[in-house]
């Protein structure tokens, strides 16, 4: 799958994009975040507080307990603030 | 409907002129246009970085458009969004929403922009003189949308 | 406070850029364009004629303006009102107001436009096929104002 | 005084402006009203429905209870259509 990271997130981790094979246990957005926590400090303190993420699979806003595929695009970013 | 995220600074009445291209239909024009302001909350701002999502923000633009449309009678909307590098004075977004009726532009314009503040994939970093931040979500502009679903 | 009666027509972009003047302080331009429409109920419309009391239209304008600013807190607004020989698509009437904040720059833009409607003596003349008619005022432009006193 | 007609009633009067000694006996609008009515039919007609008629003194809106002196500025006009 492949994985996006903006704003705070894409700094705190370090890059924006990567491709991450989805581990087979792992069947939601929730389960996704725990998984990447354990890739490390960066990792653990961008998805520290979980009131701050936001989550787009497929470009479309969906909650934590939103179901996964090998083949989504999931991105990670903090609420929005244009306009 | 015109939908579009970019880096170039864009023009009003060019934009307007462009919507209405010769119809005479139209009794009411309504635009907001958003800025970059100098100060945010007791700092002085001086230089701001807009981030985005390419692709997912064009989509949820045209999508909160939509919505407008299929709640008021609009006779055309254009949604600009701006990314990159802005300074104080600068544009940042313009909505323009056509209607017969005065009442349907103000209100899609208004409804517009509460909804892309809180659904775009968009995000500002601020250089103030106390260093770079990134701008944090305000609650307010969450209530603002609710008031659009009673 | 800009607030102009006159015959000519006006420019959204250059009354913005007037009343901005190198501020970047402002967060929210909202701007209405009241245009001249081609129909009115199912009568086609060639041509309007708008008188308007020389002295008082200015003067009421002005008035509304000035409520507008101890209401919200604006940074700057702009009023211009045609008169005379108009055709479907002419320009008639421009508000433009300036906040820090969206929600003020709407509201007093819907709220001085609701007024001038009911207080600014200016009066409407049509020329349909069915010939010269004066545009009779719409009780729900009365309702709009009531709104605002609640 | 001076008085001032618009639209409607400018047409039906069939002129826009006139120049006026207030009789002593009128205190308010609506005698002034009264006493324009007794100048013709142009101006009955003009005066016909008061529902439709809107008067400012010295450039400022009032009721037909306002009282007028000889120097006032009074205008007649229908309900107002701009914007």
């Amino acid at each position: 799958m492949e994985l996006l990271y903006f704003a705070q997130l894409r700094e705190t981790i370090g890059h924006g994009a990567e491709t991450l094979s989805l581990p087979e246990n792992i069947a939601d957005v929730a389960g996704l975040i725990a998984h990447l926590r354990e890739k490390g400090d960066a990792y653990r303190a961008a998805f520290d507080d979980k009131a701050l993420i936001r989550v787009a699979v497929n470009q479309t806003h969906v909650s934590f307990d939103h179901p996964l595929t090998d083949r989504d695009e999931v991105a990670f970013f903090p609420p929005m603030t244009g306009g | 409907m015109k939908v579009r995220v970019q880096s170039q600074d864009f023009d009003i009445t060019a934009e307007i002129n462009d919507l209405r291209s010769g119809r005479t239909d139209i009794g009411a024009i309504v635009t907001f246009t958003g800025l970059v302001r100098d100060f945010h909350g007791d700092h002085i701002v001086r230089k701001m970085t807009l981030e985005h999502f390419p692709g997912m923000a064009e989509k949820q633009l045209r999508e909160i458009c939509q919505t407008a449309e299929g709640r008021w009678p609009l006779q055309g909307i254009t949604v600009i969004h701006r990314h990159g590098p802005l300074k104080p004075g600068d544009q940042i977004v313009l909505v323009i929403a056509l209607s017969a009726h005065r009442e349907a532009a103000f209100e899609a314009a208004e409804f517009i922009m509460d909804w892309l503040k809180t659904d775009a994939p968009f995000w500002k970093k601020e250089e103030t003189e106390q260093g770079a931040e990134w701008v944090a979500a305000k609650e307010s502009d969450s209530q603002k949308c609710k008031k659009w679903q009673e």
